[in-house]
């Protein structure tokens, strides 16, 4: 079995085979689900980084009981794996303030499972040197914190590792990306998504040597026909099936600017220094999340950088019910966008409901049809 | 003493004769357009049923979101109250009652002495009412009385994921389109309605002795389902669960 | 030489069969369980209607809820989706039209079409309370009225009644409660009417409207629900020389003659 | 923004400006009105309106009412007097303490929430139509319909134009902060945050005081003045004086029936939220404590018997006053005040500058929202607070209002409503309804459930617990 196909064959598993085996030899696994949590200080404890994903989980009734209907599916899907006992794997959680249903997801997990290591990392809503300060002191918190529960000693030396880890990681993404970006792609939107998600299942060290292994086999590879280059942006999903429907109808997701895409590396390099200054300033800075109040004109110049890099036809707004951040966002997206002559389809969508296919079907395959696919 | 308890919802009325805490005889019709003619005709139904007249009553006991539409009875109570004293009389050992009814699912809190502690109403969304039942239905050729015979032909499973009735309406075409069985999909239908009935159940956030009520609460491809999620005992409601209502109204008729 | 267009969608089924000189026929039925049934009945009905045979229909395209199953089957060559076929048919039918509003069975679209008939921008209804045909269909049945009926016996209104209940699964039982409480069918109805109205109108916000701006889809013949959208939306709504259920099926046989012909 | 909002929404007028036309006529009430009188000037006005003014007019609290909407008025008036003045007009949110902006010779607050719920109230349309546009905008639906109606307003018609707006939300409320982004974006003006560390612990409230401390130099720097010492102290000299009224109203709450009539709680945070600081401010409670001790006295209570003593714990409902409040008072049902009361004004050491600003910062951090949703942890810091007032005010019974958008509240919801139970055996009822749009659930369904639960659950109760003393 190559690479991409070993992580394909587990992609949409929650306890995959590696954690398990990971577990097996007594290692440790730390759950959080924010890009805004700085992996590399877990990867430098000696333990599993864990991003908390559903994949499109469909049931939510465990998660409605504590939960809202007026809250986002994608927590009540995660919640519910984390009380139907998907998720007893975790030895801890690191919650972020991600944004309000998140926090509504964190507390309700927590009230009723009551995790003896249950961190929270708190993240500032805006980039000011007084709040750089502020998160630079809570990443130590969260250092002290794990190696106080896990008893192992985070050193310098192995932040810097974890850091040089990552940037390596970082570095091979770009790689992908660009193969997946270029003129005559060589991999499909699912597979980077696949990937990426994936990847944020494993040991940093493990998932850089299976993105060497991806990247050869697929350094001459070519995806099959499609009608139109499209990007992919808007609020957390990992709803790999829905980007596979939307290329099985000739639309190519060429590029995304999504937190389980692009948002979670693209610009966390450089910089040098104290390692957990390094890491207060990659992460707050380079969020491109709308939880950040006052830096829209960043993320709007990141979104267009990676259109035109990708050199798309048009763009898809997904985001699911309830997401207010994103769907105020969409507003300004959508009509900044068509300013700049770039098709908007906006999809807001039940996360991980099947009813809505045969709708988004109709949406898409008219877009495709609209932009001349 | 004989009494007679009327409970007149948005889909059923339902009518009981009862004598003593005992239920002599029920009758149940469909809730259209002309309320007053129907229940009177209902009335007589139930009463001959009993084999008695409306002389031999000693009292009457009105509910349901159209009581207010007939000038009847000499007690009237709101559904939760009815359904609440129906419960802690026929199955005194429940403490939490699950009724389904056609607008609404309300979960029920008792007390030791059967008095109601608390209670939460899901009535904003269809999904999981009768009515949506009855749509969905439409939508699958199927009548509510033929749902469970229906759904048990199922041989494989349909997942029905969305939780808006009007989008399932349209999963259920889709997966029509799509040439899927149509047990099966109302086998889904089923299986979704049961998980409401579970996240109601655990909102209260402990799982006791309990019970179903409420049309709803008859079907077996409904309740079955969620009683395999549902921690705690399960108390089978001792006569037709539709008729919880109208006998809390009739008992009620019989307390004054 | 004849080109065809099949709509199916999912309470009726459409076909059109056009030549160089337009529109020489078309054919509406209820819909079977399975759409590949009703697009092989009702483009059969229609060809031998026509005494036309296959072999006469030189390009076939499908559009509407099954449209993917009936070009498998078939009995189409290609597929379109029902949002480029409304805004074609609509354009060829009067070529001023801007806006098109489609209310389907299972969901309702504004489609805004450019000088050349082109798709420019569109809109589906994504809301739990979606303003359907399927809505008005319950709402009418309720009532006791045919579809039709439910915009004609509103016209006669003075006080539409207030839908209050945004769930329109939950409507029909408000519905019933009014007739319970003895208001007049004309009164419910064009409050039935006014809601459904209303839903539209947002969606035509939603995507911006631009004139000439027409209706299309069964709903199109409620003469109530096309009042009501002018009134909310201070328009004029533009009248089809042709039915207007017919306008999906007419842009995919539009599509078939530019593909095959 | 689509074709829709540029061509047709500009004719309409925004909220502030049709609002300032409908205070000035509490001004035209004589002081002393008969009820006839009053039908005379209903008569006249827009069906919504004279809805609104009925509940406000009420025999029993008329001559307040109209103190609180002479106030209102002078609260608008002076924003729009601002400009000629020389003034900057600030647009904040309710939970920013607008006694921080008294206190600058050259500014003056508008509140976002109040205008939104002032239009509800006296509105022909209410809020609706605004909120309809914002939506034709693709805002989504379940955003908050108090904000909503706010950039409906400020989008789509043609309305005054604050100069700056002040965020306070981040931390606390998602929507809200995203709202005000995007307004400032829209309309063009600078935007000041101040952001709500989510962290109770010592490092968090310095933090918080720091932030604070930024904002304003911030607003100094806009203004171009520097606070005045002077000023400062006269402004919170009234902030301190109606902190103390504040409490007296408080511990009024505490006798059975409740002397305090429902509506106060509206007009409380109303002023709260605007005049805080200012001597109107300080007038308008005064005249709510002398009614309510006068009540008191009197023993007056609207029903036969006080049958339940409600905390809303959020957020109370007003699209239909006299359907809410008075209907409630009108069927022995005390509402004790909604989560929006729970500020927990304290008074502030006027020795210094210094002691001022932190004495302000410590207000700002305890606003409705900002205390409870930005705390370490929303549900356990709202719970306790809500625990806290149950057991101040002998409340039996917690009803929450379920408002739609808020999806902070609403995933604390269960927690607070079993651990409620569980610790004090008080009952919560949660409803489903949106605070600004009746469209949402009518008042009638909601009458209808609050009376099932008070006849099915309160009243069981309080005979029990009576009972055992």
């Amino acid at each position: 079995m190559n690479a991409l196909q070993c992580l394909q064959s587990q992609s949409t598993d929650i306890f995959t085979e590696y954690v398990r085996d990971w577990k097996e030899k007594g290692g440790k696994v730390l759950g959080y689900a924010c890009v805004a949590t700085p992996v590399e200080v877990i990867e430098a404890a000696g333990i599993l980084p864990y991003r908390i994903k559903a994949f499109g989980h469909p049931d939510t009734e465990l998660g409605d009981a504590y939960l809202a209907r007026f809250n986002c599916r994608f927590c009540r899907a995660c919640l519910q794996l984390g009380l139907d006992g998907t998720y007893d794997f975790l030895d801890g959680i690191i919650e972020t303030n991600g944004c309000d249903h998140l926090r509504g997801m964190f507390e309700n997990w927590q009230h009723v499972k009551g995790y003896e290591f249950f961190h929270y990392l708190k993240v500032p809503h805006f980039v000011r040197e007084d709040s750089l300060d502020y998160f630079e002191e809570e990443l130590s918190l969260m250092r002290q914190a794990i190696s106080k529960y896990f008893g192992v000693d985070i050193t310098d030396e192995a932040l810097l590792k974890a850091i040089k880890t990552y940037d390596e990681i970082q570095g091979k993404l770009k790689k992908l990306y660009a193969l997946r970006e270029q003129a005559r792609p060589a991999v499909t939107g699912a597979e980077v998504m696949q990937i990426i998600c994936t990847g944020s299942s494993l040991r940093g060290e493990d998932f850089g040597a299976l993105l060497t292994g991806i990247l050869e086999e697929k350094a001459n590879a070519s995806v099959p026909p499609y009608r139109a280059r499209l990007m992919l942006l808007g609020s957390a999903t990992d709803e790999i099936d829905l980007v596979r429907e939307m290329e099985a109808q000739g639309a190519l997701i060429a590029t995304d600017a999504l937190c389980f895409g692009s948002r979670s590396f693209w610009a966390r390099a450089g910089g040098k220094g104290d390692p957990v200054r390094l890491l207060a300033e990659r992460y707050l800075s380079h969020l491109f999340c709308p939880r950040m109040f006052t830096e829209y004109q960043e993320r709007w110049d990141y979104i267009l950088e990676t259109a035109r890099r990708a050199n798309v036809d048009g763009a898809v707004i997904v985001y699911n019910k309830f997401c207010d951040l994103h769907g105020v966002e969409a507003v300004s997206q959508r009509m900044d966008l068509e300013k700049n002559g770039i098709p908007v389809l906006v999809l807001e969508k039940d996360y991980g409901s099947q009813a809505d296919t045969g709708r988004i079907k109709t949406r898409v395959q008219a877009f495709l049809e609209r932009i001349g696919g | 003493m004989k009494c007679l308890g009327l409970d007149i919802g948005s889909l059923f009325s339902k009518a009981v004769v009862m004598e003593d805490g005992e239920v002599l005889s029920s009758a149940v019709i469909d809730t259209t357009g002309n309320v007053a003619d129907e229940v009177d005709s209902l009335i007589d139904a139930v009463l001959s049923a009993a084999g008695i007249t409306r002389d031999d009553l000693d009292g009457m006991g009105v509910t349901g979101r159209g009581a207010d539409m007939v000038e009847l009875g000499d007690v009237s109570k709101d559904d939760v109250s009815c359904i609440g004293k129906a419960v802690s009389h026929l199955v005194p050992d429940v403490s939490l009652v699950l009724d389904m009814g056609g607008q609404s699912i309300t979960s029920i809190l008792l007390d030791e002495e059967g008095d109601i502690m608390d209670f939460m109403r899901n009535d904003k969304c269809a999904s999981g009412s009768g009515k949506f039942l009855e749509v969905m239905g439409g939508a699958l050729g199927v009548k509510i009385a033929e749902l469970d015979e229906f759904a048990g032909r199922a041989t494989k499973k349909v997942s029905i994921s969305s939780q808006c009735g009007v989008f399932v309406e349209s999963e259920v075409v889709t997966h029509l389109n799509e040439g899927e069985d149509a047990a099966a999909i109302t086998a889904g239908v089923c299986e979704s309605v049961a998980k409401i009935v579970i996240s109601q159940a655990l909102k209260f956030g402990f799982q006791d002795d309990y019970t179903f009520t409420g049309g709803v609460g008859k079907l077996k491809s409904v309740t079955d389902r969620a009683r395999q999620r549902i921690r705690g005992a399960y108390h089978e409601f001792p006569c037709d669960p539709q008729l919880a209502g109208a006998i809390g109204a009739a008992l009620f008729a019989e307390e004054r | 030489m004849y080109f065809a267009g099949i709509d199916v969608g999912s309470l009726t089924a459409q076909a059109v069969v056009i030549n160089d000189k337009g529109i020489k026929s078309f054919k509406s039925i209820g819909v079977k369980p399975n759409p590949v049934d009703s697009a092989q009945t009702v483009i059969e009905m229609l060809l031998s209607e026509d005494r036309l045979s296959w072999n006469d229909i030189k390009f076939c395209v499908s559009t509407g809820y099954g449209r993917e199953q009936v070009q498998a089957r078939g009995l189409a060559q290609d597929n379109m989706s029902e949002i480029s076929c409304h805004g074609l048919g609509a354009f060829w039918i009067c070529p001023e039209v801007r806006t098109v509003v489609d209310i389907g069975g299972q969901d309702a679209k504004v489609i805004r079409i450019g000088a050349n008939g082109e798709l420019v921008d569109f809109v589906m209804n994504d809301k739990c309370a979606a303003g359907t045909g399927r809505f008005l269909e319950v709402q009418a049945r309720t009532l006791g009225l045919a579809l039709d009926e439910l915009g004609v016996i509103a016209l006669s209104s003075r006080n539409a009644l207030e839908l209050s209940n945004r769930c329109s699964i939950f409507c029909e039982t408000e519905v019933l409660h009014y007739l319970q409480r003895g208001h007049s069918k004309a009164d419910i109805a064009a409050g039935v009417n006014r809601a459904m109205a209303e839903r539209v109108a947002a969606l035509v916000r939603r995507v911006g409207m631009e004139n000439e701006v027409t209706m299309s889809g069964g709903v199109a013949k409620n003469v109530a629900v096309r009042a009501e959208l002018e009134r909310i939306l201070n328009i004029k709504l533009v009248r089809y020389g042709v039915d207007s259920q017919i306008v999906g099926a007419l842009g995919a046989a539009l599509i078939a003659k530019r593909m095959g012909g | 923004m689509t074709a829709m909002a540029a061509h047709e929404l500009k004719e309409y007028e925004g909220l502030i400006n049709r609002l300032s036309q409908v205070v000035k006529l509490s001004d035209a009430f004589p002081d002393q009105m008969s009820d006839e009188g009053l039908e005379g000037i209903l008569h006249f006005l827009p069906s919504n309106l004279a809805g609104s003014m009925r509940a406000f007019l009420a025999p029993r609290i008329r001559d307040v009412s109209i103190e609180i909407l002479k106030t209102y008025g002078a609260w608008l008036d002076s924003a729009f007097r601002a400009g000629e003045e020389g003034k900057k007009v600030f647009l904040i949110p309710f939970n920013f303490p607008p006694e921080v902006i008294h206190c600058f010779e050259g500014a003056w607050p508008v509140t976002s929430e109040v205008l939104s719920t002032l239009g509800v109230a006296s509105l022909e349309g209410q809020g609706e139509r605004y909120w309809d546009y914002a939506m034709g905008l693709g805002l989504p639906d379940s955003a908050c319909s108090a904000n909503m109606i706010e950039v409906g307003s400020a989008l789509t018609a043609v309305d005054f134009k604050p100069d700056v707006i002040i965020s306070d939300c981040l931390g606390s409320c998602d929507i809200n902060s995203k709202t005000h982004e995007f307004l400032a974006r829209y309309m063009d003006i600078p935007l000041l945050f101040l952001e709500k560390t989510v962290d109770n612990s010592e490092r968090g409230i310095n933090q918080y005081y720091l932030y604070f401390k930024t904002l304003v130099e911030e607003v100094e720097e806009f203004l171009g003045e520097k606070l005045d010492e002077e000023r400062m102290r006269e402004v919170i000299g009234n902030a301190n004086r109606a902190s103390e009224l504040y409490w007296e109203l408080w511990d009024l709450h505490k006798y059975s029936p409740c002397p305090v009539p429902n509506i106060f709680s509206l007009f409380l945070y109303g002023i709260r939220y605007t005049m805080w600081g200012t001597e109107d401010a300080v007038k308008a409670i005064e005249a709510m404590v002398d009614k309510c001790s006068e009540r008191l006295k009197k023993g007056e209570y609207p029903a036969e018997m006080e049958v339940a003593r409600a905390i809303w714990s959020y957020t109370s409902y007003y699209f239909d006053m006299a359907g809410f409040f008075n209907w409630m008072e009108e069927h022995g049902i005390t509402h004790l005040g909604d989560g929006l009361d729970l500020f927990f004004p304290q008074v502030i050491d006027t020795t210094s500058r210094e002691t001022m600003i932190r004495g302000l910062a410590e207000i700002a951090r305890n606003m409705p929202m900002t205390r409870q949703m930005g705390a370490s942890s929303m549900s356990v810091q709202w719970l306790d607070d809500i625990i806290w007032a149950t057991r101040e005010l002998d409340a039996d019974c917690v009803i929450y209002c379920g408002h739609h958008s808020c999806k902070q509240t609403w995933s604390g919801a269960s927690v607070m409503r079993s651990e409620l139970m569980k610790r004090t055996k008080i009952p919560t009822l949660i409803l489903q309804g949106d605070s600004w749009i009746g469209r949402m659930t009518p008042m009638s369904a909601l009458q209808e459930t609050i009376e099932e639960f008070v006849n099915n659950v309160v009243k069981q109760r309080r005979t029990t617990v009576r009972a055992v003393g």
